[in-house]
């Protein structure tokens, strides 16, 4: 049925009629087409010529598309349903938490009231989002055990960025110079990638056979120019690091100051707070645990709480309540300064804030309580034809490995990933963490039933079944979706990053 | 007790004994009991959504400064652009929205295309051709861009115009702390950069504004110049709605452009989420930060888009990579896509114009109130800078009463003095205008400004 | 991969993974889970044994379903995955005018300001309600040449039997007793249903080898006896009723009046009006002509317009500026009475006259220019493969036939309609009118770009191709849409209408 | 100039080329020049988005009742019933909402699925095997039961309870002209129907109402009795959410159920569209009005819906059709289907609950008021009526001064005597209270409702 691009396209490209390609706005431009409207405003209309010297003027037209409305909304409708999405299905992908996002956080971001402030706006005209940061912070640092927090960051890696340069203000404060930060192999890639960016080296600390931190070889790699520790747990094994009390103990006896990666915080709601493991510096990926959908890749939130003796460092300026009760900007007396263009993600900040209220702690509790719950049933359920890398308990997510498929019959976790998209799920974390071979990495979350459970269980045993009887049909997987295996090395190899690269 | 939890008691039950336990407690059994949270979570019970969107019904009384209750004369890189019902409602498809990051391409080929088509769409603007799937923010990308620059060069100092945003500025000396980059600022005379005031050998970047925060547009040549001879990257934070008329960063000779991207389709959002825009030329493709998405075959032969060069990134490269970007802001890439394929070339064009239309209308009206003066006498585009008699602060109270938000106060933005401006900081209100603005409302700031100094 | 239908059920069922069916609410119901959550009243929680008496109280529960909002979620969006809309492509279906609906209408219908009024509010707190009803009505009389309306009828069916109703009080208000309405025997099945219901016989007239009305034998059909006719002109076959004129004075000689079926209005805004040609009574489909998304099968509305002496009998109460400037509601004298529970299809209204707002006078009448154009050009286009049943200039449709086709390679015009659903486009209308063999008719709409016209030539350019070359694969199409050819005859056989149907 | 046309001036002259015409004027040559509008429509140049938004927004503002401003008491078969945010995203799904009729079923298992579920709700609901996909209104829904009942007995006289909602019967009596049937509307005593006061042989159908219009719960056995002894059909026009806990149509032994379904996730919007609700015995299958989903299969033998039993229908039928109704308000039972999903059984019951103790608390409070005196002593479910000592309209014009639309008045409703209120119509006041309404706001209800009789 295939035929060159078509400006105005057809259905065909969504999969309810085919797998056809769509085609780009740009195939289906066609010129002096438009669909934008504008209100009149009686401004006169003075010709840019006599406002703007010439010199700056662009001699010529930036090219951007020229379609109508109608094939506008055809074009990105039928692109949407070329895409999975967590309301289309279950999306287990382990680090993400990938849960549902209540359609309610929605309607509060989509709130004009909220929405069509301008930052810059002064406090005593933004009164309401002051008091929404204000009372966000205080719920973080109850969820975390903290004493203040920065709603500053985009995103969970830009917290880490934040943590350690606030790592690096309190050293720097007590005129204690330190190079290192440890890292467990473990950690997701982030971690040692803001290590660098905060000017520090990274140490990697290995994991011992139960898939923990190894605590001797922490403290042998320990010392006096550690500025801290880099941890988040449960660690991305989906684990609990038993010995955190020892842990932190041993970094804090060499002044070092213990960080956590928020990114698994959903596990431990209402169970156990950073703040009381021993934890100096906190970031939360809202997008995970607070329910911002993922927006395909962004945006989220990556607010970081700490101790009272990081306090003063934070960046600034910060919604504090007044004396005289109302809301105001204060910038914290050694603040590390901005880092952020104006005060963060607040629409995400507002959705995690209407989130929290309704669950409130008691459903934050169960939150945490059936997230494990439904990994560890996964992990039980699966336990004959996929094994966990460590076989025990485990909390919010369960890391299987497909080595032993690979052994038998030559079909890897990307097989498995693959073939489970054709059963109508979107497949696991695969490779990551690299400590397991073939690593599959499944996080449930709490609002996915045990139905849907068993339902993804069964799809994973008819995979298996096809390992044996036709391992060819799993390489070739997936089939029924938009597009089959994409040829990654060929992107990589000849960049067409544009439609306007030279083919 | 209200929340989105699907397990019924007996799902509870029957999952537990599957797993030989009791109780929940029992999964957490295994932490150690002197770090569990004894008494539970300092936090009151839950409520249903009614009850709290009632909550949130009080924040949003208190926003007086909500455009549906004032007209907004503030900018400063966050614009009341208007975004239609169908931009809306094409952005908010739940498939673009519940999507994780497309890892896996077969079933992300939506926002895959989508984010191709932004990048086309940005490359176009900027005038260069290797754009990146989204940034957090301007600020953000501005940093980007520096580190990126320090990697091109080795070298450490970077020469930035004080026409960059007080905020983005401010952004990038708190990450010098951990990057140790030394950050120098240029100031500007008569709202024009005055970068003979500067020693730019051993430079890594020279930074320009265009236009610049105060809203004037600077003649960039002797910025790329002062780049040129010091090999130095030359990065241009410009705004990209200008691009709709205006020579692109490319056509200045950038290396690098960034921008914010919040003008295509996102509210002002009280600040974020935004989208931090970034390109740049082929030769630093290696070295660029975050996502990029490139076009490529399926094992059928049909088109498909993937997300590429990832051997840059930290999931791969980790302590070595480029950034430490992970989660971006591809939602508004998208919308910024939907938008721009809304407005379309001439449609840009027109926002372009209106907006310099009307600031420019504005500007002569104020001017002509008397105390009222120009920071500049340079050309602008969409947005100037006016020393006022008075406090820019008192002004932007007393013509809130008025329900008009005035601009920004040069002295909040920056706190305190600033390079940008030689004097008389607190006393500079900038104004910005967008195709939203009708004759009346310009009208009525005039009326509004009057009152306001009068008073 | 597939299974007995999950409770929880998984994606497999959105097209973009598969073609699995989706498990209905009551098959992912599991008792005790629920999705509401009602606000906090404070009202006391009497026990209803004690406000209801035991004889009113229902002993059972009446079983809804019991799901949880994820999976409510998941279950309806996955079922928006297993529909074709506007929105994902071309919709070429006669009759219908599936044009672009603008989303600028959907954000006026959810406007609070307009949805939140109860219809029972007086006139006094409703005067923003009833600006709308008479601004619209107004321009609906500019645009059909008529002198008032009534917007009760919630659908043009309902314009029908309210267009007769007037015409059945008119004629006893003359003391004056009729029979019969003549009707097209290319007119729609609303039509003769209506007269029935209208209390009078219906008249067929023969349509001529034009495909019009064939004048002489409505002559012979005309007598004292004849309320009326009902026309649509453009006729159904996509023609216009040239003889109009001498159709008008003829039935209006036997003091019969004339009524004009609005559904094929789109095609001549502003050319000309039906008012102007003659016709005393006039209904819209708004749904079709001012851009009311057709919501799977309606809501739509069909106001009623008629000429001055018909105008005392229009149902009431009716929006009315009063004396004072102010609007309230007025019944006129000898009205037949109320149409429909409240004021008809309000928000449908409100979208209306948006629409009509924003393409204003000029607009409006480059949207029947380019109808007509784009249903000609089309024509045109496909006129060596499937002829027009009358090969003449059309209005905005245009009526082709597969009788060709049947002829030569017993491929009938419903095997071509469901190949067309594979290659990404929507059916035309198929076996309407029942005047031509194998009928096709095709309704591009003026939203539809010369692209996708030409996009869906080359469709059904390869359609005939298989025609000739594999005729048995059209005749199992379509193959590649979420489920292939239904078997109605079954579903008529044993009628299975819900799922508590015994199987 | 503003539009949705995608045809630039070079598309409309090469497809003119195309047929050998040289203007637009050319496609309407052959319409009898003396009827072509000369100097085209008598209606304003087209305004862009923006500008006809501002219009509306005067119409939003002159809406004084809107639920935004003012607490909500006024039922008569519309109910400020909470609508979540998740039904309205999902009822939103374009996919639903731009759909045609599904005339083509492999491409329309979304709709058809939905109305499917939707059936079977209603089913569930009525008490009834035999649903429909949805009518225009309750309204019409109980004329289609007159022409079931007359086509099932092939009698013309209408036994209607004047419990039946004023403009329910209104209608019906507008179209009996049509029909020919004979409306006989039964009077009620102290709120209930006086059955006894009418001679019901020949009868078609006994039509009751339950609840009736003024909130009574009627004992329907009466009625059914009439209907047995007559052989005519039993129609019964009941409130859907009172199925949530009161006996059901079915339960009462209606033979036809006809209802109101705004109160499932469809706003007040001022009337319409709504939903009309209807349900009937296997007897009634053959004169089933309007479409019917059932479940098949496909030809792989996949499960597969589509809508059946097309030989009643207009367009197979034409006049001999069971019904003329075509275009019906299937977003609106797709909507209906998502909100009871969203309810679930104990949700349901629990909204019924609360509006039956929101009722009865306000109705307990109100009967304090001296002069305040209820019509009817009998049991009554969400809704009742009271007498007031002034004219209904009077008081809730002056209680609207309190932010309060303090019910219907049934002067207005019937307007003018009514064989359904013995005395004093114009001082009669329907009051309703939903489960979104807070004791507060019952509370100020009773306040108001005082001031509003002292002034
Ligand atoms: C364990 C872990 N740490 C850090 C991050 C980075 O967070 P973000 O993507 O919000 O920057 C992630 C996100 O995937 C993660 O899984
Ligand atoms: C020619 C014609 N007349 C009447 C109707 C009936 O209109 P409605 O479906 O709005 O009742 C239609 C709808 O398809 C039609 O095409």
């Amino acid at each position: 049925m295939s035929e060159a691009p078509q400006p105005g396209g057809r259905a065909a490209s969504a999969p309810i009629m085919g797998h056809e390609s769509e085609p780009t706005l740009f195939e289906m431009s066609v010129p002096h087409r438009s669909a934008y409207q504008l209100r009149t405003t009686g401004v006169p209309a003075t010709p840019l010529s006599e406002l703007i010297p010439s010199d700056h003027l662009n001699a010529e037209v930036v090219p951007i598309a020229e379609v109508s409305e109608r094939d506008l909304v055809a074009h990105f409708t039928r692109l949407s349903h070329r895409q999975f999405s967590v309301d289309l299905g279950m999306y287990p992908l382990g680090s993400c938490t990938m849960k549902y996002n209540p359609k309610f956080c929605d309607a509060i971001a989509n709130d004009l009231g909220l929405n069509s402030v301008h930052p810059g706006a002064p406090a005593s005209l933004s009164q309401g989002w002051l008091e929404i940061f204000v009372t966000l912070e205080q719920k973080l640092c109850a969820i975390t055990g903290m004493s203040a927090a920065t709603l500053q960051p985009a995103a969970g890696a830009a917290g880490e960025l934040t943590g350690l340069l606030l790592m690096r203000a309190y050293h720097e404060a007590n005129g204690d110079v330190r190079r290192r930060v440890l890292i467990p192999d473990s950690a997701h890639g982030t971690n040692p990638a803001s290590v660098t960016l905060g000017g520090y080296e990274v140490t990697t600390i290995p994991s011992n056979d139960r898939g923990l931190v190894d605590l001797e070889k922490l403290k042998a790699a320990l010392g006096p120019d550690v500025a801290g520790i880099m941890l988040t747990n449960p660690n991305t094994v989906g684990l609990f690091e038993e010995e955190i009390i020892e842990i932190a103990k041993a970094v804090h006896d060499v002044g070092g100051l213990l960080y956590y990666d928020g990114a698994n915080l959903n596990a431990i709601l209402g169970a156990v707070r950073p703040g009381d493991m021993g934890f100096d510096i906190v970031h939360m990926n809202l997008h995970k645990t607070f329910a911002t959908p993922h927006g395909g890749g962004g945006p989220g939130a990556g607010p970081v709480a700490v101790s009272p003796r990081l306090v003063e460092f934070l960046p600034g300026p910060r919604a504090m309540k007044v004396d005289d009760g109302s809301f105001d900007w204060v910038t914290p007396p050694r603040s590390i300064g901005r880092v952020h263009g104006w005060h963060g993600n607040a629409v995400v900040l507002a959705r995690a804030l209407a989130y929290i209220d309704v669950h409130g702690g008691d459903g934050l509790t169960r939150v945490a309580q059936h997230a494990v719950l439904n990994a560890n049933w996964l992990r039980h359920r699966l336990r004959d034809i996929l094994p966990a890398a460590y076989d025990r308990v485990c909390m919010h997510e369960c890391t299987l490995t497909a080595s032993g498929l690979k052994a038998k019959f030559g079909i890897r976790g990307l097989d498995v990933a693959k073939a489970l998209l054709e059963e109508g799920f979107h497949s696991p974390t695969v490779y990551f963490p690299l400590i397991v071979d073939e690593a599959l990495m499944f996080e449930p979350t709490e609002t996915e039933s045990v139905q849907t459970l068993e339902s993804l269980a069964k799809a994973l045993e008819r995979i298996v079944e096809r390992a044996q009887d036709d391992p060819e049909s799993l390489h070739r997987a997936p089939q029924s979706t938009p597009v089959s295996r994409v040829d990654e090395a060929r992107a990589a190899r000849q960049l067409l990053a544009t439609a306007d690269a030279v083919r | 007790m209200a929340d989105y939890l699907p397990h019924t008691d007996e799902d509870v039950a029957s999952m537990l004994e599957f797993l030989g336990m009791t109780s929940l407690d029992d999964l957490f059994a295994h932490i150690p009991a002197s770090v569990r949270l004894a008494q539970g979570l300092d936090i009151d019970d839950g409520l249903s959504e009614p009850d709290v969107a009632a909550i949130f019904a009080g924040y949003t009384a208190a926003n007086k400064a909500k455009t549906t209750a004032m007209t907004c004369f503030a900018g400063g890189g966050a614009y009341d652009h208007e975004v239609p019902p169908v931009v809306k409602a094409l952005a908010s498809r739940s498939e673009f929205v519940t999507a994780y990051t497309p890892y896996q391409p077969e079933v992300a080929q939506g926002v895959l295309q989508a984010i191709f088509e932004y990048q086309t769409l940005i490359s176009r603007l900027s005038g260069l051709p290797i754009p990146n799937a989204s940034l957090y923010d301007a600020a953000t990308a501005l940093v980007e861009a520096l580190n990126m620059a320090h990697g091109a060069t080795g070298r450490s100092k970077m020469v930035i115009s004080s026409g960059i945003h007080p905020h983005w500025r401010e952004v990038a000396r708190t990450f010098a702390k951990g990057t140790g980059h030394e950050i120098v600022e240029v100031p500007l005379r008569n709202g024009v950069t005055d970068w003979s005031s500067v020693d730019a050998t051993d430079a890594a970047a020279i930074v320009a504004a265009y236009p610049n925060y105060l809203g004037v547009l600077e003649d960039l040549s002797e910025a790329k110049a002062l780049a040129t001879t010091n090999d130095a990257l030359f990065i241009v934070g410009a705004d990209p709605v200008a691009a709709g008329v205006l020579k692109t960063a490319g056509q200045w000779g950038a290396d690098v452009f960034v921008g914010e991207g919040q003008a295509f389709g996102t509210p002002l959002s009280f600040g974020g989420p935004y989208l931090g825009l970034f390109a740049c030329t082929e030769a630093q493709v290696r070295r660029l930060p975050g996502r990029i998405v490139g076009e490529t075959v399926d094992s059928s032969g049909r088109k498909a888009f993937v997300t590429t060069l990832r051997a840059r990134e930290q999931d791969i490269r980790r302590e070595k990579a480029t950034s430490n970007v992970c989660t971006n802001q591809t939602l508004m890439a998208v919308t910024a896509a939907i938008q721009l394929g809304w407005l379309g070339t001439k449609g840009l064009r027109e926002v372009a114009t209106r907006c310099a239309q009307g600031a420019h209308y504005l500007f002569d009206e104020v001017l002509r109130i008397n105390g009222v003066e120009a920071v500049s006498n340079q050309p602008f585009f969409r947005e100037f800078a006016i020393r006022l008699p008075r406090s820019a602060d008192v002004v932007i109270s007393a013509m809130a009463e008025n329900h008009v938000l005035a601009g920004l106060s040069a002295g909040a933005m920056c706190d305190g003095d600033d390079p940008s401006i030689e004097s008389g900081v607190d006393r500079v209100l900038l104004v910005s205008v967008t195709e939203r603005r009708t004759k009346d409302e310009l009208d009525e700031y005039v009326r509004a400004l009057r009152e306001a100094l009068q008073a």
